[in-house]
């Protein structure tokens, strides 16, 4: 994996086999105002599905109404004997389908997709930077790290309190939480970005993760170029086909050499090298 | 047992279903074994490396779905080099779409994959524009694209040659005699119809590029048409594409005269579409007492009239 | 309060919706009060008696309809004596479709048209065969859809002559454009497109004339793309129609470039489907803080080319 | 209505506007192997529903999946404070998703429509035959009759007892059924005809109906037209627009002056002058 030449990669998990399967919904329910969380029955692709990953939901609800097309949600909940979760916003057609689902009705997954991110046992200490349904993609991580003996310190920000979903993103992991918010002004990048000078100067983490912001984005590529640490980015696209086929779904990555080349986020994302990935 | 296996001119193919181009990549080897399938067909390549369109490359409407995506790729020496041998890995027979700028351009790629070991068959996308004729489709008019048909088949010698129509022509018969009458030994219906929709919250084309290919259930009437139209008027094999999901819409082409089908974007709302459709066809001539799923191509086309040869 | 007036050339509507020919009839007024729409737009009438074509004349697809009615009727001479009465009942302008198998018929139609009280708007259906023409439409190419329109316009005087189009031509743009030259006062974009369906269990066309037009929310990124083509060729208005069943379907097509929008095949499904787009066109206008639905004519055309004028 | 001249008609209603609703379900249950039934709650438009009239119906089954167009069914059941009723054979995907509905869900009807059979204030006695479907569209005839102190007496052709439906045809209307079979040949069309020909010359009816077999519409169109007795038939047709504006819907009927001429099942129909109709 050439976009990371700084970790000394150890993958998650294989290049999974992908299944298409129709799982049972096990848990349909809201979280504060405009997420939403489900939960499947789905012993083996749970257990083969690694964090940064993703599926491909068909969106249709009970009364079989939503889009023609699948739509992309990271994994929020995987592992050996867990169920399979994800946790969204409720933004258009495809995810208002996916909210009316009901437990014991089916969907239809694709999965799981795309390249996770990668923990090096080596490592001692994480630093997580979440905003939004980045939330969704980072919070399996913080289970991970734990399970490798690494500590794992979130930043997560949000709108108010009652859009920040600590409990949804840290879980019983253990993950330490900050929390910033646009309602106190202590969202804005400034104040994280002196926050984060802070951590790193206190206890340096040996790897960075962010997702969810371009904004936050930015911040922790500059600062991790800075500090000379390693860091992962999970980026979103518009998908058609989720398996790599259409090349829809492009983003713009600094390729080894320095080039800019479109790459694929279904297939050699969602997760990419922090600093090979440019804005959007 | 029912007989699946259909020719396609000196081809055979093990089941008459198989991919369209663009929509399906060795990826797919992830969800299911490919060789299942009747062929494979690789995405356009092209002679050279292209970037691609601007985004959002594609959006969903009722039914279907607009895509441009702009046939990003490495190139055709590219492709030879480090494609081919991943393509190798599979059994099924492998066609490669080509596509091309120049009528020159065609027959030089053309010679060059003719010459690829591993090659069955070459597909040439004439529906892109045609530098030389100011950007329009070569698949537009049957001058244009004869002229290509015409170099490519003196290059390539007897390989297998498909030519795949556009729907974006008033007369697609007069333009599928004309790459007959040129050389091609099938002939591919269709590529996607030009369509448009428009983001009415920002009054922009929700295309990056405006207007867009559109395929999908939604576009299955009239590609059926198109090959209805076609094998009444060619005597080659005619290979239906277009809205195909199911085994019931297979059936339909293959008795609007196709002599195979090619499955696009159902693959990506289910990604074993594929799959479905071969059993399918199996289960519905079981059922209708069929030995041969070849003896559907053409069932419903008017009696007297010409089928399409296998 | 939003201004829901539209300019068609000389005529002014109420508001920019209107039933599209074919697929609506004086019946509807058992259902609402067709005075809350824009115009009122006549099956086709032809110069003589038809009976039609074989049955079955409908079959439906996903997401649309195809059909091959074959434009039944009592003639002309019937429209004028028994129809027109029943229409003069409603205040909203009528538009009165007519279709005519050649030229000199076209404008002899054209001329007792504009000669009779009540007609508002002649909408002339040139997607019909030309017996001149070895029966292909008068819309498929620029020269006899030139010639229908400019006989029509000799003797219809200042009387407003719309001109349908069809989408069934390499180069709508050229049709359009040709049309334009001859007099035509304003284009509806589009007439269906024509497919096929197959009955596999029979073998047989679905349709008892075997291909036919294909309509409703399937068609509509094609017939949005026809607009979108014609509004950037032509500076008289376009009347937009194809796939329309809801207000935001119809923001599209006035954002493509349309003045007005027909609602064909959705109200088969919804009879009320055009009084919800006219409220839905206020509401949406509305919340744009938009005074006049014609300021949406357009909006999504590129920067710099012209937009149809009103 | 000059296609009943032999009628004194009085119309069994006003040509009632026509309603694009949404109803509410609230019986559906199977009819035997089958057929369905549907009961709405539709107080004003059962109440101005008049018997072989139809709805068309948005067949969407509570999963949102069915055909684009609707269908049209004759109404069953209908009355002052009477539930709206279909009975319905499941035939293809149409009827598959209307016998998918479950009490509570919602179906979008457009109706009432058509031109429904004509009743004589002056007449005794009426005669109904009928089969299949077909007595789904007579059934409400019996207590149109019952009502007006018509006797109804109906000759029901069936494939074997289990798909009679006497029940379902007469209910409460007190009218006389025979039953006919195929299992036992008693449906063949010359005992069919026998047992016709004794009902005339036992106790002629003032007029004859009928709905639902071809053979049978043939049979009665002969023996009414020796007796001298005026019918009505109702047809069948594929429709569109269900409102007379498509002209998908047209049978072959003979019209006043003898010739033949396509009118609209949906609009002039769905019955007809017995003798005006023609076989389809
Ligand atoms: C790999 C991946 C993982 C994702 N994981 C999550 C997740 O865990 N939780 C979550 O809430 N969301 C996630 N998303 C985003 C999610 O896919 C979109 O919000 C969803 O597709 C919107 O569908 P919709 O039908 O509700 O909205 P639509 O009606 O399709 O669109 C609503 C708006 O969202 C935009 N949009 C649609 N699809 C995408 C997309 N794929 N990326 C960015 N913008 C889009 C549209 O342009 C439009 O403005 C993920 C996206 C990707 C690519
Ligand atoms: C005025 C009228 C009243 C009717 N009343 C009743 C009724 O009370 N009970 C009842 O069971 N049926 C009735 N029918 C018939 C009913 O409309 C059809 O059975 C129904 O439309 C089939 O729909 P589907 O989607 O289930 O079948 P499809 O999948 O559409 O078709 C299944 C088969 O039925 C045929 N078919 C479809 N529509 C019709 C039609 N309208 N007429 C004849 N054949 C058709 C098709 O060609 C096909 O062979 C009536 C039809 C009309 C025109
Ligand atoms: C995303 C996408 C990309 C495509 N790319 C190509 C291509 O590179 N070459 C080509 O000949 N056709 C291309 N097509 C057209 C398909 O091969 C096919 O002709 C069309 O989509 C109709 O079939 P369908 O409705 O089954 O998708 C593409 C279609 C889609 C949807
Ligand atoms: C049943 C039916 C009959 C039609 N008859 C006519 C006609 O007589 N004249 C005409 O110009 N267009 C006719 N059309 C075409 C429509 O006016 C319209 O152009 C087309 O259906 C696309 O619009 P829609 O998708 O909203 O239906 C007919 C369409 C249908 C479905
Ligand atoms: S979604 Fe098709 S390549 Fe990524
Ligand atoms: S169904 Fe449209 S006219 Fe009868």
């Amino acid at each position: 994996m050439h976009l990371r030449p700084n970790i000394r990669a150890m993958d998650l998990g294989p290049a999974a086999m992908v299944a298409e399967r129709s799982l049972k919904v096990i848990e349909s329910a809201p979280v504060g105002r405009r997420y939403h969380r489900l939960l499947l029955e789905a012993p083996d692709l749970s257990a083969r599905s690694r964090p940064g990953q993703f599926f491909h939901l068909l969106c249709r609800d009970g009364a079989g109404n939503g889009p023609y097309l699948r739509r992309p949600m990271s994994i929020w909940r995987c592992g050996a004997g867990e169920p399979l979760g994800f946790l969204f916003h409720v933004k258009g057609k495809g995810t208002a389908a996916l909210a009316r689902l009901r437990a014991g009705e089916a969907l239809s997954v694709v999965g799981p997709l795309g390249q996770g991110f990668a923990l090096d046992p080596a490592w001692r200490r994480i630093l997580i930077l979440a905003r939004g349904v980045g939330l969704a993609t980072l919070a399996p991580l913080t289970g991970a790290a734990a399970a490798m003996g690494i500590a794992a310190d979130a930043v997560l920000s949000a709108r108010d309190p009652a859009d920040l979903m600590a409990e949804e993103f840290a879980g019983v992991s253990g993950a330490s939480v900050t929390a910033v918010f646009d309602a106190d002004g202590s969202s804005e990048v400034a104040r994280v970005e002196a926050l984060l000078r802070a951590r790193f100067a206190a206890a340096r983490p040996d790897a960075v993760f962010t997702c969810g912001s371009n904004r936050l984005f930015l911040l922790l590529q500059r600062l991790s170029a800075e500090f000379g640490i390693p860091g992962q980015v999970a980026l979103e696209q518009q998908m058609g086909c989720g398996l790599g086929m259409c090349f829809c779904c492009v983003r713009q990555i600094r390729d080894a050499s320095g080039a800019v080349v479109n790459l694929r986020v279904c297939a050699e994302g969602p997760v990419f090298d922090l600093q090979a990935a440019l804005a959007w | 047992m029912v007989d699946l296996s259909t020719r396609i001119g000196s081809l055979t193919l093990a089941n008459p279903v198989m991919p369209a181009s663009g929509t399906f990549g060795p990826e797919l080897a992830k969800v299911f074994d490919l060789d299942a399938l009747g062929a494979l067909v690789t995405k356009s390549v092209t002679p050279e490396f292209r970037a691609g369109n601007p985004l959002p490359r594609l959006c969903e409407t009722e039914a279907g779905v607009l895509n441009s995506i702009g046939i990003p790729g490495k190139g055709l020496d590219h492709f030879i080099e480090h494609a081919m041998p991943e393509w190798r890995r599979f059994r099924a027979p492998l066609v490669v779409s080509y596509s091309a700028p120049t009528v020159a351009s065609f027959a030089e790629g053309a010679a060059r994959l003719a010459a690829t070991p591993g090659v069955a068959a070459i597909e040439a996308n004439i529906s892109c524009p045609n530098l030389e004729e100011d950007g329009r489709a070569f698949a537009m008019h049957p001058e244009p694209a004869a002229a290509a048909t015409a170099a490519m088949r003196r290059v390539v010698g007897r390989a297998p040659l498909w030519v795949k129509l556009s729907p974006n022509t008033g007369d697609i018969a007069a333009v599928a005699r004309a790459v007959e009458d040129a050389g091609a030994d099938a002939l591919v219906v269709a590529n996607t119809i030009l369509g448009l929709a428009i983001d009415i919250e920002t009054a922009r084309p929700k295309l990056g590029s405006g207007m867009g290919g559109f395929s999908g259930p939604a576009f299955k009437p009239i590609a059926l048409r198109l090959v209805w139209q076609v094998a009444q008027a060619v005597r080659i094999p005619v290979i239906g594409v277009g809205g195909i999901a199911t085994a019931e819409d297979a059936v339909e082409f293959l008795m609007a005269g196709a002599t195979a089908v090619q499955v696009g974007t159902a693959t990506f709302v289910s990604p074993t579409a594929m799959l479905g459709v071969v059993d399918g066809l199996r289960g519905f001539c079981a059922r209708k007492g069929l030995a041969r799923v070849a003896d559907l191509t053409g069932a419903a086309l008017p009696t007297g009239l010409p089928r399409a040869a296998e």
